[in-house]
């Protein structure tokens, strides 16, 4: 047994990683969908989901229960294989682009192993570019579902979403040429990495500012390619019904839905790493004393919600909401008591604050802006963001060149 | 600037013309006449001026060959034709003619040309001749010169069917064209013959050769190189000369404008056989066949052109007649020998032929484009000048003292009684000379004489203008002052002419058998027979057709079959027709056209397009127009490749490619 | 350590079905897939011989063949589109025009 | 049989079947995915040569451009099953030999070339995506130039074929 696992230890922990991520993501995208009601809900000043336990935070819940009981009708005459593939095709891929993704950068030790954050090697040289491979390939899902349905709407929505997600790919892939340079790797803890040359700048030393061109483009082309609104055309429920989507029902459409959020997810990662300096800290590195900023933060938010939990209506909440409240409260003290702990959250914690944030322009996003029209749309996508992505490319490539002629040794 | 600058860049004087001829040709078409005339006339006028300066400076330097390289033209093997000009007196005399003659002849023509179409055409033609002309003349070797003797006759043809919608006109030039082609063949033999044996064609050259060479003379019935060679040559000068049996053309070149008449087939073009000739004379004063030849060629020619010209009533018809009895003669000078004198006949000839023809053509212009003599007459009164002129010029070639015709025609007669055996010559020459003057004299009766049968209310006579006019007066004056410089060898003192000629034919001129004395007495006697045959001719003519104008009828009946003969010009043109002409025409039509060019050629043509059709009837079936089978293709294709890449190997090495 | 001549055979064996295909399938879309297998197949062979000889010139070569392929897809399918538009018919034996 | 092995079958194996596939199916649609699939798994085999970078365009231009426009086609002109005429003659029984002659010659070549290639077994540095682009751009700058100008006018042409004639 112990010879089994120590022969072959490399495949389990990489196994058990698989089965965490999975399980972290999946907990995070029906959590999201939570959020985004919420948040929407309180732009337009309603209430949101409040009803399935305190707050709602149950809601999720609810939902999956919900989807994997639905009955799950074949529309007839659909082509089954490829109805049946696009939705397995659309998740798979999505979750394979997370698993790209690192997290963390040095390792912790199990059994004498090296166990980096993040399931990709870490010398993935390739990493950005296999992301994108990944997500050039996330077409189909959406394509071969619109047109397996074998019904107008979804193939519209189908013709539509692979259209547009050629068309912003390019713009995608040229904004972040620009990034790529600079880093001079495609591996992107390079990229964050690069980003560290001088610790002192802190946040200044990030790539959003010489890239700031970029990042509009990128986050937009992003935008785009993860079919958001205001972007989210295939499936635009007042023209298609439903898009590509409307045929599918249950567990095949959950699929979909999770597909979504997870590549939002990877989107916000990608987001961070490229131009918010991953897991890097905004403050110079010689402020020690902003290592305690993570626990702070935690102690405030637990100390919030015990105080929120004791005031709520439903004894269930009354009793629940306190206690999650103390179990923050009490990691934050955890993190001050031990240092080596501390150090070692600092990366994942303002990485992840990091995904939040551009978790939350991304509902708020939808919440505030209408959608384009089609030709709009396109028009957009290659008359202005793929050429102002190339002339980013230009600048920065002539940047780069004068820097090695003149000065900056 | 070198001592002799017109010498050194002799080039100019041909040039010149040449440029004239491009203006116009190119540009002369939207000018007026005003400004074609002052190209046409300037690029002439300074050519000839150019040559003044040029025989001045000749003289200048002392009458010795000026020979000048310009640059190599061909170069083949030991083959060198170069563009290289000469200089010597017998190039002066020609050069003067031409560009002299020609200038006055262009003046002449912006009067009578004056309303016709193409005028600058005509002019462009008439500059484009003097140009080759004057490199016939100028040229060193016989290359340059035959450029020169196929461009005249290019220039020729094109000016004999100037009015090229008239049929008569267009076949005149062609026939021209042709029969001289036949001569040119002769010469381009000759040429080829000479380099072959020589292998130089150059003047100084080749005639320095005969000392290094140490030529034979071949005597009489010899046929050597040097004979045959004379011969084709003088096959050339036949053609180009109009003497029997080529002289066909001439009388047919009339079709052409009467300032070309006098120009080219009166007193330059014609005369180049001539020249070329007595330029080769080393040649054929070593050859004693070509001078017996070349003598009795011309004396014959001359004697039968002048019996045709007996009878013919178009006026330049009997011109051109008397032209080729005339050209007859200088050849018979060259055969006997005398060429300083048939060169100086050639000058005169220049001179008072021009004048005929010029004087003629105001006659036509004045008689609103008649030529037919017997509706001419009495027009002495009404065209003065021309009247005095012509008969100025008829004095002149029927050789009445002290006329330039006179001392010619003399010098010749004289040398070819001198020669032996040459008695029978000299009795058809004087033959020859009482015929011409009959005919002339006839010419001048029946158009100035008499009374008008012309309709006088259509016709309305009336002098021509001074430009035509200038030329006249000009040309009379040398007619009668031209034979001067040889006068003094008629009272015993010397020949001028030929003095300045000797430098050229040296030591080749037929020697004087006789005594000083017994020569000069001879000469008087000569002279004087000379004179009396003219004046019975004259006589005659005066007895037919003044004191009895129904004589000629009379005549004619009498003695109907020799009349008529002599109108159809012995039947001359027919015989060759039906000789030569025909058999040709049915060989290319049968043989040429329908048997090989139908049979053969197109045949061959036809049957592989045919052929081809066919093939390509059997291979379209694999166009199906079905891409799949067009993927089999492309699979066969690329079997085929890999076979010859991989598997097509000799000795183990792959023939095509370096695979493994 | 993969053998190079494993690669190359399977490049073979690809190139094989790719001519298989480009001769008897009748739509002319799959046609054109076909022709596309042929062209990856080959670029197998060449990546499997630019590590065999240790010469990078097979990818760079890889490289052009793949931007070629995509501007002969764009292309191509323009024309594929016209045709049925055109034809009614994707069948390229409907497509004979051509035929005498 | 090594973990390279072992994966290099598994991938062949997929290739094959994928091109098989592609033969046999009639709907278009099919053929399609089932080159996808024998792309995708080039990829797999070019990063088992460690030819990552090509693996990677690979699949981004073939996967993701390429076969997304035969797809987007396919549904566009709504291409149905492939209708099964045999009217080319030369495509039939003949057609069968001549493609089985190609395939022997092919074989035929490739066995009598193993030797040379196992001979050259030497593997160099494969891994330099920074090798790929020094060859690109010094000693390949001309044709690449070169197939820059070919795509714009590949674009031109798509254009021009595919705009409707405006009537």
């Amino acid at each position: 047994m112990s010879t089994f696992l120590s022969s072959n230890a490399e495949l389990i922990i990489t196994l058990v990683k698989i089965a965490l991520l999975l399980f972290i993501v999946l907990t995070v995208n029906a959590y999201l969908t939570w959020f985004e009601r919420k948040v929407v809900a309180h732009m337009q000043s309603r209430w949101g989901p409040h009803r399935v336990g305190p707050h709602g935070l149950l809601q999720p819940l609810a939902d999956g229960v919900k989807f994997l009981f639905k009955e799950d009708p074949t529309p007839a005459g659909v082509d089954k294989f490829v109805f049946y593939l696009a939705p397995l095709l659309a998740l798979a891929l999505a979750m394979t682009s997370i698993a790209i993704i690192p997290f963390g950068p040095d390792p912790i030790h199990v059994f004498g192993h090296d166990v980096y954050l993040g399931i990709a090697p870490p010398d993935l040289n390739i990493g950005i570019l296999a992301l994108f491979a990944i997500t050039a390939l996330g077409v189909y899902g959406i394509a071969l579902a619109g047109w397996s349905s074998n019904s107008k709407y979804p193939l519209l929505g189908g013709l539509r979403s692979s259209a547009q997600m050629i068309s912003y790919e390019l713009a995608l892939t040229m904004s972040v040429v620009g990034v790529l340079l600079m880093a001079g790797s495609f591996n992107l803890r390079d990229i964050i990495n690069a980003q560290a040359h001088h610790p002192e700048l802190g946040i200044l030393g990030w790539n959003v500012w010489p890239q700031i061109l970029g990042f509009i483009c990128f986050f937009t082309a992003a935008i785009a390619e993860t079919n958001r609104a205001p972007f989210d055309l295939p499936e635009a429920e007042s023209e298609l019904v439903a898009g590509f989507h409307t045929e599918y029902a249950s567990f095949k459409f959950a699929m979909f839905f999770i597909a979504e959020y997870t590549s939002m997810i990877t989107v916000s990662c990608l987001c961070s790493i490229m131009f918010f300096g991953g897991w890097l800290s905004p403050f110079p590195a010689s402020w020690t004393f902003t290592h305690y900023v993570p626990s702070a933060i935690l102690i405030a938010f637990g100390l919030w919600v015990i105080w929120d939990g004791i005031r709520y209506e439903t004894i269930f909440g009354r009793i629940i909401l306190p206690a999650a409240g103390t179990a923050i409260t009490a990691l934050g003290v955890v993190f001050i008591l031990y240092p080596d702990i501390n150090t070692f959250i600092q990366a994942p914690f303002w990485l992840v604050s990091k995904i939040f944030i551009f978790l939350f322009v991304y509902v708020w996003m939808r919440g505030t802006l209408p959608r384009f029209r089609y030709d709009q749309l396109m028009a957009f996508g290659w008359k202005l963001l793929l050429p102002v992505s190339i002339v980013n490319v230009v600048l920065t490539s002539f940047t780069i060149l004068a820097k090695m002629q003149w000065g900056a040794k | 600037m070198p001592a002799h600058p017109i010498l050194e860049y002799l080039w100019i004087i041909p040039l010149l013309p040449l440029l004239g001829s491009a203006t116009n040709g190119l540009f002369g078409a939207k000018w007026p006449n005003k400004i074609v005339n002052w190209v046409a006339l300037g690029s002439t006028g300074l050519s000839f001026a150019f040559a003044l300066e040029a025989v001045r400076e000749f003289f200048d330097s002392g009458q010795v060959l000026f020979r000048k390289e310009f640059f190599t033209w061909i170069a083949a093997g030991n083959f060198r034709a170069g563009f290289d000009l000469q200089m010597d007196q017998l190039t002066v005399v020609m050069m003067l003619v031409v560009t002299g003659v020609g200038w006055l002849i262009h003046i002449y023509s912006t009067g009578y040309m004056a309303h016709e179409g193409g005028y600058y055409r005509f002019f462009s033609y008439l500059n484009l001749f003097m140009f080759f002309m004057l490199i016939l003349v100028l040229a060193a070797n016989y290359v340059l010169l035959f450029v020169g003797w196929e461009g005249v006759g290019l220039a020729s043809y094109l000016l004999i069917g100037f009015y090229f919608l008239r049929k008569s006109a267009s076949d005149a030039g062609k026939k021209a064209f042709i029969v001289n082609r036949i001569g040119d063949f002769g010469f381009m033999l000759g040429m080829f013959l000479l380099f072959r044996t020589f292998h130089t064609l150059d003047f100084n050259t080749l005639f320095d050769l005969k000392h290094a060479a140490g030529w034979q003379a071949e005597p009489w019935g010899q046929f050597g190189t040097l004979t045959i060679a004379c011969l084709l040559l003088f096959m050339g000068a036949c053609g180009k000369s109009a003497q029997l049996p080529l002289y066909v053309w001439l009388p047919d070149a009339m079709e052409g404008p009467t300032p070309v008449s006098a120009l080219i087939h009166a007193a330059t073009m014609v005369t180049a056989g001539v020249y070329v000739v007595a330029r080769s004379h080393v040649l054929f004063t070593h050859s004693e066949t070509a001078l017996v030849v070349v003598a009795i060629v011309g004396c014959a020619t001359a004697f039968f052109a002048a019996t045709i010209g007996l009878v013919q009533t178009d006026i330049k018809k009997v011109l051109a007649y008397s032209t080729v009895s005339q050209l007859g003669y200088m050849f018979l000078a060259c055969g006997v020998g005398a060429f300083s004198a048939g060169i100086f006949h050639l000058m005169t000839h220049a001179f008072f032929k021009a004048l005929l023809f010029l004087a003629a053509g105001s006659v036509i212009h004045a008689m609103g484009g008649e030529q037919d003599m017997q509706k001419m007459g009495g027009l002495s009164k009404k065209i003065k000048y021309t009247y005095a002129t012509m008969l100025i010029a008829t004095l002149a070639i029927t050789g009445f003292p002290p006329l330039a015709g006179f001392f010619s025609k003399d010098a010749i007669l004289l040398s070819a009684f001198q020669i032996p055996g040459g008695h029978p010559l000299y009795i058809i020459g004087l033959l020859t000379a009482l015929l011409t003057s009959f005919y002339m004299f006839r010419l001048i009766f029946l158009t100035f004489y008499g009374k008008p049968r012309y309709d006088e209310r259509k016709v309305h006579v009336h002098e021509s203008p001074w430009s035509m006019l200038g030329p006249l007066v000009v040309l009379a004056v040398l007619s009668i002052v031209g034979g001067w410089v040889a006068a003094p060898a008629l009272g015993g003192g010397r020949d001028y002419f030929a003095d300045f000629l000797a430098p050229v034919f040296g030591g080749h001129e037929s020697t004087e058998v006789l005594g000083e004395a017994a020569a000069h007495n001879l000469e008087l006697t000569l002279a004087f027979v000379a004179v009396s045959a003219a004046l019975a001719g004259l006589g005659i003519a005066y007895w037919l057709y003044l004191s009895r104008p129904s004589k000629p009828e009379e005549l004619a009946k009498s003695m109907k079959g020799v009349y008529t003969t002599l109108l159809n010009k012995y039947y001359v043109d027919e015989l060759y027709a039906a000789a030569i002409v025909r058999p040709l025409l049915w060989i290319s039509t049968n043989v040429f056209w329908k048997t090989v060019d139908v049979g053969a050629i197109d045949g061959a043509v036809n049957g592989v397009a045919d052929g081809l059709t066919a093939v390509g009837d059997g291979v379209r079936h694999t166009q199906s127009g079905n891409t799949r089978s067009y993927a089999v293709w492309v699979v066969i294709g690329a079997i085929v490749i890999i076979a010859v890449v991989f598997f097509w190997t000799s000795a183990g090495k792959p023939v095509v490619g370096m695979v493994r | 350590m993969v053998p190079t001549n494993y690669y190359i055979i399977l490049s073979a064996i690809l190139f094989g079905l790719g001519v298989f295909a480009f001769v008897f399938k009748r739509n002319i879309i799959t046609i054109f897939m076909s022709i596309e297998l042929m062209l990856n197949a080959v670029n197998l062979a060449f990546v499997a011989f630019s590590r065999a000889l240790g010469k990078l010139d097979g990818q760079v070569f890889v490289l052009f063949v793949i931007v070629v392929a995509a501007a002969e897809a764009a292309v191509g399918l323009g024309i594929i589109i016209l045709i049925a538009r055109n034809r009614q018919s994707l069948n390229v034996e409907r497509v004979d025009l051509l035929k005498l | 049989m090594t973990a390279p092995l072992a994966v290099f079958f598994v991938l062949a194996a997929l290739a094959v079947i994928g091109a098989v596939n592609l033969i046999l199916q009639k709907h278009p649609i099919h053929s399609a995915l089932s080159l996808i699939v024998v792309m995708v798994a080039l990829a797999g085999l070019y990063l088992l040569m460690g030819a990552e970078f090509v693996a990677a365009v690979q699949i981004i231009v073939y996967g993701g451009a390429i076969m997304v426009l035969f797809v987007l086609v396919i549904m566009l002109l709504n291409a149905g099953i492939e209708e099964h005429t045999s009217i080319s003659k030369l495509a039939g029984v003949p057609g069968l030999l001549l493609v089985a002659a190609l395939g022997g010659f092919i074989a035929a070549t490739i066995a009598r070339s193993t030797d040379v290639v196992q001979a050259a077994q030497q593997t160099g540095e494969m891994s330099s995506t920074k090798g790929i682009s020094n060859m690109l751009f010094r000693d390949f700058v001309y044709p690449f130039e070169l197939t820059s100008f070919l795509i714009l006018v590949a674009i031109m042409g798509a254009v021009l074929l595919a705009q409707r004639e405006k009537s």
